[in-house]
């Protein structure tokens, strides 16, 4: 199995969300992360006291797969998060050893 | 005729005009807790920014223009009082021995709210520069003429255009507070246009506690709105008093109940809207009512009012914080309904009885004095959209209005101000600069 | 007797009024604090909606069945002033020249805040629906009866049960609002049962700052709570406002160094419970001590009150936010102590004495006043357990109380209000429905 | 001379003293949300603990010692009235029929808030012990010696060390209150040292809309404080609330815009900021100038103290919440505007006028007043900046004040507290013990 | 080394923490999550617009361990985490290159 | 690819950002976590209750990098976290199937 995880922008999660269960994907993971890249932070002053604030908000998205749907979900969750605009992030996948519902505890491919 | 204190009466009023000031920092809080975290300090900065624009504004030529000599009807005379120079023989409320001083400053809290109100309208999205100039304009030739023709003796009050009928009722700005401020509203909602995401994506309130501390302001300071608006501590501020405690638990009963019974849960956003819905309503009404007639009040707005946050919705205008839902339709009931409930038994229940008026067509007044409110209403409706529609319109192709669309995403408090509400992981790293 | 206006006690009352009117929404806040954000709103509901079901009642039937003709030394007539139509000459403050319709609202506050105290012994678990019909029947078949028992010419007042003894000491409500609430409080946490995990996991305040600022909104509408209680503004309310500043402040630091000496740490959490500690425990005694004894009252409440909140761990029963060990102890504190220090010294105290009531046990009045206080405050512990246990019962075998353990789990907040209380990453995605 | 009472006097100071003591909570949500998430509970304990401690020790011999027989010009007798045992007959208010009890508890609340006030220049690293310690050796040797000096008869007062040029002016307590604890601060600052971090890491506050709360609190409480300092409910009093509120907006409004100049935002920190600043430079002034004045002294406190709050970081001074940029720069700017702006038009403009003061620069007065409040406000920096350093000093040596950097580092409040705030998911798992 | 990482129900936290240590796993990293899944959300409702809320409140685990200890770590999360209804999460395992103690710099094994 | 994550004490977030940024490393990121392990966690009392917490507050940081910049990201982050008491955390490091740049689509090395 595979762990396709992605850093994206927060306001195309819903987008992101639809488009995999468009594809056929049940269930993900979702965790406030923040961003330092190339995309630029903003600033603020209290006081007079003048900060950049260089981390931007982001969304990490993890979505468990069995090996031969991982390129597909790569892309769709691509597809679905660009913006073509700076700080769109990143997606990527790793290989997993073992999944397991804690539910059932069933293993592999019957736990996704 | 010689000024005579009473310190009882101004020991009241000095108290009420501290209670109405307490109100837009309320506001503040109403309003800021059912933004997104992201403009919560913008929401407030508009209330906040409005006391220091409207109150300055007042002690210069405001109070003067809305209480001196009467011009056409329209408004007073600027130059009688400028700067507050009045000679207590003078006060507006020397008849009851209290203070010019005092009298001034208990009206300038009016104005200063009833600028502020309007603000919700155009959450999340407006220009801070355009939003001071607009409330310097607005409460300049809007609020101040409206409060000159309904309470300085011009065109809505007794010997205005309803003059062949009956005396209009308002006993503490129903139409000079509420319906201007929600017409207003209106006018500047369909100005700036919609939000991005309006009635598609769910837009929350960032924080409901916040919003109920705004709503437990508003109804303290609204005793000192509703009751101070007698001018005197007796038996009526009292009935004032008692109408603003029940009709608006009851309009908040209303509102939970109508929630209830339509979306099946009872929210506390609806338990914070029904009390600012019943205050709205009861305001004109505060002493010219029963017991009876307050419940009655306070239950009609609070299921019409409930009903009407709707509407923007369904005509597509993003009135974000109900202005219109709320105040104008709160605002209408209270002064229509006035003329089914009015009545004289003052001796019962301490109620009020302008000069004049009628009793309401439930006691025995006929249909005369709902219809003086009725006209009173329409007029003050059509004056404040129509001349707030032409300043806003003037400001757009000015300064323009909206925010552009990556401030609004990414939140209008880091972009305007420089500052986000709470802190967070998201943090400057190291000091850039100190400007000292 | 002809009604003659004092405009100043009367803008003192309407300002005492709408003090005390404030404290429901402080209440809400010390309250929704101390719970966990997952229920903060339903928390909050059950103040607010007091205000609305307890107003109500007042203003139709309940001011009547406190004040009207005693029936039976239990309850007034409900008829006499069905309605709040009262002539100012019946004014129950005639005598110091407050309108009735004053009169009249200042004692609807008493009667809602006392219903939203009892709510934090059944934090995170019960109904809505449940607890709107309890406060109905609650205001109405306890407190009213207690109010009239003690402040209507009662059992509990001057002629009555301890007629032989001397005249009971309540100032501004230790029996009638804090032991009454604290009582009932224990009947339904008994009732309700525990919370999953009372005892065991931990379940901490989630905003500590809203508990504080709670505190501050109770304190400062106390002052309306003890000196309004005077009915007037003179020396005796001055007194009933310094010992609701030193008693409270004293109670605060001692409850303080009770928490450092036992664990080591001096808590916000028990700064706000002192706070309120000192509060109940002065009520009572408001005006009837001097300087040194409100210092000792306070003192006194601070240390047991930090002690007493353990208690419902060791007794295992969940009274959720401690109103028994804040309430009901405080309250006694407060009623017992006034045997030992009230005291006649008007005049370098400014005290207040009731025709007939004697002079505690340290100021030479001997054990009479002791045993008086004694009598009144078990007589209303017992009345307001049973007859609250039983009404609770009643609606646990009808209504049902509790919500489900999955609601409890997952919050009260968003499965009975459909809402949580801030913003989160958890959010809707898209509008599902809008129902306009 | 007999006592004669005056209702409505009374009621408005009873209600002004319910107003100042709101203000120390306020300054605890001013204060508490400019520091960390980590500090706010011992940022608002040092407020709240001050209530305790200053409250006590004034109705004790505080107050004796402030108003008692004057001894050298320095203090009051502490025996004359211990545990305030007054008679109203020598009410510090008697002449305008308020009693001796009432007088006392006004009084009382600037002791607390003046204590309360210099917490600000200590956050995040001061040991809890030593700032109880510290708040009743203050009040003790500096604040009750500076109000004796200025309004009980002392050597700031009319027959002190001015009395050759004019009669000071102080009407609300600039140089007691706001100048004293801005040199307080200063002087405490100065021995605690810097924070880790301080000046380079960015310490930004961590809950915006609680300094707007705290902020909205002092601005509501500043009317008693200002508006009550006229013992009075009258013409004078509504000049000092008219006052209270335009030199307040105003500040707000220039403290914006200098920031929207200098750092091209215009921030709600900088209103709230601004808010404060006002208030504090219209304190001493409120009833001495007329609406022109207030403007002025309003603009001049927005730019100024705007721009001194940066001085500390200039200096290297780690005054965390600027008491110095604000209360000491903005006492200093009233008090010394008073010599430009004072007047004597009382009958246009309800203003008060001291006996044997002189008009302003600007209003014809000549140079004698502005002189007179230059000596004053020097003499008051240098007393309370001297003494609280001794006192300070001395208690480095033996308690100490600082804590560890660990705890500084960690958070405060759980190191110190054993709390922390907010609810989050580092939460204890199982209750370890209960101490009951 | 492994990487045993858990999607667990908040309140299951405690007992997966005291299964560990019985288990004699001195250390967690641990953070919060939203879940998507098979679990309904609930509904809000603000002045008459309703929201289903589909992400559910979750708790992720992570547990460094040595390769042998990686499949009896797996056991104890899942058995202490497992309430056998539907949004008891997952537990996945990841193999890494190497764990650093930042305290030390000790690498492998001796890091955990 | 390689990924390359930090669990550390917060406040040395900055000086890790500096670090990276001498190293030539232009993105990263962030998020909140709680760490339970050798370092004490503090007690809490409310009205007589007490509780210790385990947990400590951390962050996570995480880096991805090309394979051979691996070795020298791990090693500037370790020394950039380190302070030489317990609790400075942990620092391991994972293979990567495929890194995805949201933005363009970019593969690989080019995503980063
Ligand atoms: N080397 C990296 N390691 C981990 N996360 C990264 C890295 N580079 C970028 N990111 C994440 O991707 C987000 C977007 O990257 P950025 O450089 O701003 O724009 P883009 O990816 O469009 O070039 C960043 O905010 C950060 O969260
Ligand atoms: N494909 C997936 N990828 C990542 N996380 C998942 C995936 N499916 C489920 N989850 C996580 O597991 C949690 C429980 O899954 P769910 O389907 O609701 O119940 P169950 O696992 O018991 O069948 C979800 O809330 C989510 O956090
Ligand atoms: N086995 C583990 N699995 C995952 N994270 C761990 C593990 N052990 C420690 N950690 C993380 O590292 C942090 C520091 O570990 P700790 O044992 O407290 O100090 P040190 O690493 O300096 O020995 C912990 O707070 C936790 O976040």
């Amino acid at each position: 199995m595979k762990l396709v995880t992605g850093v994206i922008q927060p306001h195309r999660l819903d987008d992101v969300k639809s488009a995999l269960e468009a594809a056929g994907i049940r269930g993900m993971t979702v965790s406030e992360a923040s961003g330092y890249g190339r995309q630029k932070g903003h600033t603020e002053v209290y006081r007079g006291a003048e900060y950049t604030v260089d981390l931007v908000p982001k969304v990490r998205v993890e979505v468990l797969v069995a090996d031969e749907d991982a390129p597909t979900v790569v892309d769709v969750v691509v597809k679905a998060a660009q913006t073509g605009r700076i700080g769109d992030g990143k997606v990527w996948t790793t290989s997993l050893d073992d999944v397991v519902r804690v539910r059932t505890g069933e293993h592999g491919d019957a736990a996704l | 005729m010689e000024f005579e204190l009473d310190s009882g009466n101004t020991a009241w009023m000095i108290m009420a005009s501290s209670l109405v000031l307490l109100m837009t920092p309320g506001l503040a809080f109403f309003y800021g807790g059912m933004v997104r975290g992201k403009s919560v300090l913008n929401m407030m900065m508009m209330s906040f920014s409005a006391i220091g624009v409207a109150g300055l504004i007042w002690v210069l030529y405001g109070y003067s223009m809305t209480f001196g000599t009467d011009i056409g009807g329209i408004i007073g005379n600027p130059a009688d009082y400028f700067g507050l120079a009045i000679p207590d023989s003078e006060s507006l409320m020397a008849a009851v021995g209290v203070p010019a001083t005092v009298a001034a400053g208990f009206q300038a809290t009016f104005a200063i709210i009833t600028v502020a109100l309007i603000s919700g309208a155009i959450a999340d999205r407006a220009k801070f520069g355009t939003w001071l100039v607009f409330a310097a304009i607005w409460v300049t030739i809007v609020y101040i003429p409206m409060a000159h023709m309904v309470w300085g003796g011009g065109l809505l009050g007794a010997d205005g255009i309803t003059s062949a009928l009956s005396v209009p009722i308002d006993f503490a700005g129903g139409t000079v507070v509420h319906i201007n401020a929600g017409a207003a509203g209106l006018a500047l909602a369909l100005l700036l246009g919609r939000r991005k995401g309006f009635g598609r994506e769910p837009i929350r309130p960032h924080n409901l506690p916040f919003v109920m501390l705004g709503a437990a302001l508003l109804w303290f300071g609204w005793f000192g709105f509703n009751a101070g608006s007698e001018f005197a501590a007796d038996g009526t501020a009292g009935r004032a008093w008692i109408n603003t405690l029940v009709a608006t638990g009851v309009a908040m009963l209303a509102w939970l109940a109508t929630e209830k019974f339509r979306d099946g849960h009872a929210t506390s956003l609806g338990a914070a809207s029904g009390v600012v819905a019943g205050l709205v309503a009861i305001t004109p009404a505060a002493a010219a009512v029963d017991t009876y007639g307050s419940i009655a009040i306070g239950a009609v707005a609070g299921v019409l009012c409930a009903l009407a946050v709707g509407l923007k919705y369904r005509f597509g205008y993003d009135d974000s914080l109900d202005v219109v839902g709320v105040h104008l339709v709160g605002g209408l009931v209270g002064t229509v309904l006035i003329g089914f409930f009015a009545t004289d038994n003052a001796e019962q229940f301490g109620v009020w009885y302008p000069e004049g008026a009628l009793n309401g067509l439930f006691y025995g007044g006929g249909f005369t004095q709902l219809l003086t409110q009725i006209i009173v209403a329409v007029v003050a409706v059509v004056f404040s959209f129509v001349v707030t529609y032409l300043i806003g319109l003037a400001l757009k192709v000015t300064m323009g209005w909206r925010v552009s669309e990556d401030v609004e995403v990414g939140g209008i408090d880091s972009a305007v101000h420089g500052e986000t509400a709470y802190e967070s992981i998201q943090q400057g790293s190291v000091i850039k600069e100190i400007r000292a």
